[in-house]
């Protein structure tokens, strides 16, 4: 029995990693490879593009919700309601506070950590939402829900939400 | 009000399969004919026909349009297409009867995971600001999902491992199932390691190719082409906001607003399948539509999306595995869902009798 | 059971651009949305469904994009659904949005559709991500020469038909492409793409969104504003390749047109029907689309573009929008035909109103003219 | 990185996925056929319909069509339509020249094969109507390798072009039904 949970494997196990099989034979099928990459440039508008801005320069930011809520991450339109919240941007953190927890064990290429890593919610200190990323713990057993984590930036930032490359726990 | 005697009449599905050699399209093109062979109906009787599948789990734009050539479309046909599952297609094609100038309409989902990563691929389907470039698979999130709800107090990592033995007993005679054990056991399954803790891996669904569709006809028409047609008392889809952290995850609001939308009043229900892909997301199912997990209720009879996950069709195929059972008279009320987006994000419901 | 009727009370586009580089996704659709609920005199609180639609989800890199849309389009605790009929799926969104209130499922419903083309590129998307590209002018380029050669139209009807839309487009505060000085010298000295297409027949690359508001016949009273009522709408799609196809006049077209006819109870489109807004992507599908739905008889389409009635002031005006030639975000083209003929019958198009519009036609086409969306608005209520 | 308003609004985002799927049992024998200079089609049981490569199922019909079904057309046709196509920059596009994207209905085929090269004429002089043979492409150059389900690259990694043969072209008739 084969699972999704098999982290890289792609197309079960007939596929190879890399290229296609050439077969001569009549019997044995061949792999199609498909290839799909593009390099995406996305505008970012006044919300999104100022909390990457902020992360540039080791800052968090949310934005106030219409029910007085501190949204993070900062969001354009209220996710009730739908009305629009301008540019309401309230500074929040450093530090927050891990919500729930998961632990990857054997992380992907495309994953932000290239050692095991927790994806978690964390809620930033002075935020009443919580927002996805990575927690580098070390290890499963240093994770609990409630623990103190506080975030790392990347030292070149590339304008995109890996520039909060990660939160560590507080000691 | 929408009418209430509209009812699925034909249906058929392919097995869930780790790996089809047939393409996509040839997937549906047996299954499709099948349906309509059930239903007894000729293919250019059919008033409108609406698929749904996605693009880039077929790998490429405009992957859809192949499809169509399942559909019989030509001469042409009135039809639509939705990038959703199945299940979406259908509500589509209930609404178009609705108006009272057709009186059949064809539905049918269908997707090949097995080609794709689909931890890459649905990571793709996340807010590309915030979250895509984390690449949060499906399982990783799921598995805040579950810690939620374990810390919610709400469920234990034993229920969880019940959901899939039930899952896989259930399984064990349905001959669609992917993934299925007339004897898998708690204690076993709560001894295997952890893959995203506290999820393990029969916590996951399998990856899964198939394709299903139905065929739904108007009152006396149903009632000529099918002795017993699951008449499809109340159909409704709610959606909630993106974000895992701005909503609470350890329940899902949208499927229970979607059950009341439509008419679900909670009274007492034969089958109930539901499109919990990873085994938290029963409870959580079974709890926002007020059942119980051991309650008179048969708690996907299917072994459900745990057993076999074709993405783009399993919500569908929740739809026809009621249906099945109320055509067959083994069930006389039957509720199904289908859901879409990370997290239950978006919900449907869709409500069956017998008459 | 009796259907509802169904009007258009409100509709909203974005100023369409090259790159829309100011706003996000979802600011892009919001400024559609807002402004369409804006002329319905509505907030999205009023809206009980949003149907979304734009073309493929490469195009800009997410999959199924609604669904991370869900909370800015206002559809929290609401049904979304989402429509993808290739190029017409801007005008299969707003008929499946019409369905919902037709069926009286849903009294105010939403729809929109978008496609923000700068942030991948809609070549690369065409070609399924492979070199080796044709593009959708190249594929439908043999499908013009087919038509230029039985018809015997002269070149110039090309040229004609963008200048034509351009000079419309001018007076459309929302066209991507303005140019109220373009000569029939100008485009036929612009490069040639694919023969027999010129770089000023061919439409641009677009950011932006459109948005429509639908009700029944009681949210239509609410409004201080006219609406625009559908008499009819259909959609018809057929195999995209096959032996025995004519890809110049596709069936499904014709089927789709005359089933729009039957609805609204006409029997000659051409002087019945005030104004069209057509989907038209290369010049030649002008004449090619009146021939082939059924407005203009064979030969005959291209000597309506001659003639100049197809002008903003002609007898039958097509695209007085500036049409698909001057504005093209691929989701939302579809659409814009569907909003541009809403506000002429209402009477709210501005500059580029068709003095005494009450009946208009809307098409969308797509995928390899295979797909055909199209609805038939007028300015008074079905009986 | 400039501290501009503008480029602070902007992210990049290279996405990748890529796709390993089975070719199709009929896609499998057209290319072992093509690796031996034969062209496989299927012939619809029902309306006699033949598709070149074979879909394994008619599309008209909505019938499966299987091995059995399956023949052989010979490698010359007749070109029924085309596009000569200036070549649009985009990622991963490696055309720089204008090519021929030709469609070709094989002799004894219903269907027609697309996106085919045509030599043995200028592309000014390129016409409807012509007819053309395979130029197939040295034994061990040849791969089927970009074949897909979807579609994609069928001949070209075996065939090298159809080069036009010099015969009188045929009639309107034969080709008229098969533009694309």
């Amino acid at each position: 029995m084969e699972f999704a949970g098999e982290i890289g494997q792609v197309g079960g196990s007939f596929a190879p990693e890399t290229g296609v099989c050439s077969h001569s034979s009549v019997s044995e099928p061949r792999i199609t490879t498909t290839k799909l990459e593009f390099p995406y440039s996305r505008t970012l508008g006044p919300v999104v593009g100022a909390f990457l801005a902020g992360l540039r320069e080791g800052k968090l930011l949310g934005i106030r919700g219409k029910d007085g809520r501190v949204l993070a991450p900062p969001l354009e339109y209220d996710p009730e309601t739908g009305e629009s919240l301008g540019t309401d941007m309230v500074a929040i953190g450093p530090e927050g506070t891990v919500v729930a927890w998961t632990w990857v064990d054997a992380p992907s290429p495309k994953h932000p950590l290239d050692h095991p890593f927790s994806f978690a919610l964390v809620k930033p200190d002075g935020a009443d939402t919580a927002m996805v990323g990575a927690v580098d713990a070390g290890s499963a057993e240093a994770m609990s829900s409630g623990m103190r984590v506080r975030p790392r930036f990347a030292k070149e930032p590339h304008n995109v939400i890996t520039d909060l490359e990660a939160w560590e726990p507080v000691a | 009000m929408p009418a209430t005697d509209i009812a699925i009449v034909g249906y058929a599905q392919t097995p869930s399969l780790r790996d089809a050699n047939p393409s996509e399209v040839q997937l549906l093109v047996p299954t499709v004919a099948a349906a309509i062979e059930m239903a007894g109906i000729g293919r250019r009787e059919i008033g409108f026909t609406c698929a749904g599948s996605c693009d880039y789990l077929t790998g490429g734009p405009f992957a859809f349009v192949s499809n169509l050539e399942a559909a019989g479309a030509w001469p042409p046909i009135s039809e639509s297409h939705v990038e959703a599952d199945g299940a979406w297609a259908m509500y589509e094609a209930w609404m178009r009867l609705q108006e009272g100038d057709i009186d059949t309409a064809l539905a049918f989902g269908s997707g090949k995971s097995s080609p794709s990563n689909p931890s890459e691929v649905w990571a793709q389907q996340l807010d590309p600001y915030y979250l895509a470039p984390l690449a949060p698979d499906p399982i990783s999130l799921a598995g805040i999902q579950a810690r939620a709800l374990l810390d919610s107090g709400k469920a234990t990592e034993r229920d969880f491992a019940q959901v899939v033995a039930n899952s896989r007993h259930n399984a064990a005679s349905n001959p669609n199932a992917q993934l299925k054990d007339a004897g898998a056991s708690v204690d076993a399954l709560l001894a295997e390691p952890y893959l995203r803790n506290p999820l393990r891996k029969h916590d996951c669904p399998p990856i899964s190719d198939g394709a299903v569709a139905v065929v739904m006809a108007r009152g006396d028409r149903a009632r000529s082409l099918c002795e017993r047609p699951a008449w499809i008392r109340g159909f409704d889809h709610r959606v909630e906001a993106h974000q895992p952290g701005v909503r609470d995850i350890r329940s899902s609001s949208s499927t229970a607003l979607a059950a009341r939308k439509a008419g679900y009043d909670g009274g007492p229900l034969d089958v109930v399948e539901l499109s919990s892909t990873f085994s938290p997301q029963e409870l959580i199912l079974l709890e926002s539509l007020g059942l119980a997990p051991d309650g008179p209720t048969k708690v996907n009879p299917s072994g459900g999306a745990l057993a076999g996950n074709p993405i783009m069709a399993v919500g569908l195929v929740r739809i026809v595995e009621a249906a099945a059972r109320i055509i067959d008279g083994s069930a006389n009320r039957a509720l199904a869902h289908a859901t879409s987006g990370p997290l239950l994000q978006q919900n449907l419901v869709c409500l069956l009798e017998g008459e | 059971m009796s259907n509802e009727k169904c009007a258009i009370v409100g509709v909203g586009q974005t100023h369409f651009k090259k790159r829309r580089d100011d706003v996000s996704i979802a600011g892009l659709l919001r400024e559609a949305i807002d402004r369409a609920l804006e002329d319905a005199e509505l907030t999205i609180r009023d809206i009980d469904a949003v149907v979304i639609g734009k073309a493929p989800d490469a195009f800009e890199g997410i999959v199924m994009p609604e669904i991370f849309l869900a909370d800015a389009v206002g559809a929290t605790n609401k049904p979304l659904l989402r429509v993808h009929t290739a190029g017409s799926v801007g005008g299969s969104t707003c008929i499946v949005g019409a369905h919902h209130v037709i069926t009286g499922i849903h009294d105010t419903v939403l729809a929109v559709s978008w496609e923000k083309q700068s942030e991948g590129n809609a070549q690369w998307g065409l070609a399924g991500g492979r070199s080796g590209g044709i593009g959708a002018g190249g594929a439908f380029a043999p499908w013009m020469r087919a038509y230029i050669q039985e018809s015997g139209a002269p070149d110039y009807i090309g040229w004609m038909v963008a200048v034509k839309d351009r000079r419309n487009a001018a007076k459309n505060p929302y066209a991507h492409l303005k140019m109220p000085d373009i000569t029939l010298e100008k485009v036929k000295e612009s490069p040639m793409l694919w023969d027999p297409i010129r770089f000023q027949e061919s439409c641009p690359s677009s950011d932006g969104a459109c948005a429509v508001v639908l009700t029944n016949e009681a949210g239509a009273r609410r409004s201080s504003k006219p609406a625009a009522w559908f008499h009819a709408l259909s959609v018809k799609s057929e195999l995209s390749t096959f032996p025995g196809r004519n890809p110049v006049k596709p069936q499904a077209g014709v089927e789709c047109a005359h089933d729009v006819y039957r609805q609204a109870g006409i029997t000659t489109p051409l002087s019945e029907i005030d104004m069209a807004e057509l989907y038209v992507p290369f010049s030649w599908y002008e004449p090619m689309w009146l021939e082939g739905h059924d407005i203009a008889g064979p030969g005959e389409g291209w000597k309506l573009v001659d003639t100049g009635a197809t002008d903003l002031g002609g007898s039958f005006p097509v695209n007085p929008s500036g049409g698909v030639l001057s504005t093209n975000a691929i989701g939302a083209s579809g659409m814009v035909r569907f909003a541009e003929a809403a506000l002429q019958v209402r009477g709210l198009a501005g500059e580029h109103q068709v003095d005494g519009c009450r009946t208009a036609l809307a098409q969308a086409y797509g995928g390899a003219a295979n797909y055909f969306a199209m609805g038939l608005l007028r300015s008074d209520p079905p009986a | 990185m400039t501290d501009t308003a503008k480029e602070d609004l902007v992210m990049e985002h290279l996405v990748t996925l890529t796709y390993h799927e089975r070719l199709t049992d009929n896609l499998n024998r057209f290319a072992d056929g093509l690796l031996e200079e034969r062209i496989i089609g299927a012939k619809c049981p029902s309306c006699g319909r033949v598709f070149v490569p074979s879909k394994g199922y008619c599309s008209l019909c909505v019938v499966p069509t299987t091995e059995a079904d399956e023949i052989e057309v010979p490698d010359t046709g007749i070109v029924t339509g085309f596009t000569i196509v200036t070549p649009v920059a985009y990622y991963g596009q490696t055309k720089t020249e204008p090519f021929v994207y030709a469609s070709v209905r094989l002799d004894g085929a219903d269907s027609t094969i697309g996106g085919q090269d045509v030599t043995g004429v200028p592309q000014s002089e390129l016409r409807a109507g012509m007819r053309v043979k395979a130029k197939w492409k040295p034994r061990e150059e040849r791969s089927v390798d970009g074949m897909t389900n979807r579609g994609w690259s069928g001949v070209d990694g075996v065939v090298e072009s159809f080069e036009v043969t010099g015969e009188p072209d045929a009639p309107l008739d034969e080709y008229k039904d098969h533009l694309f």
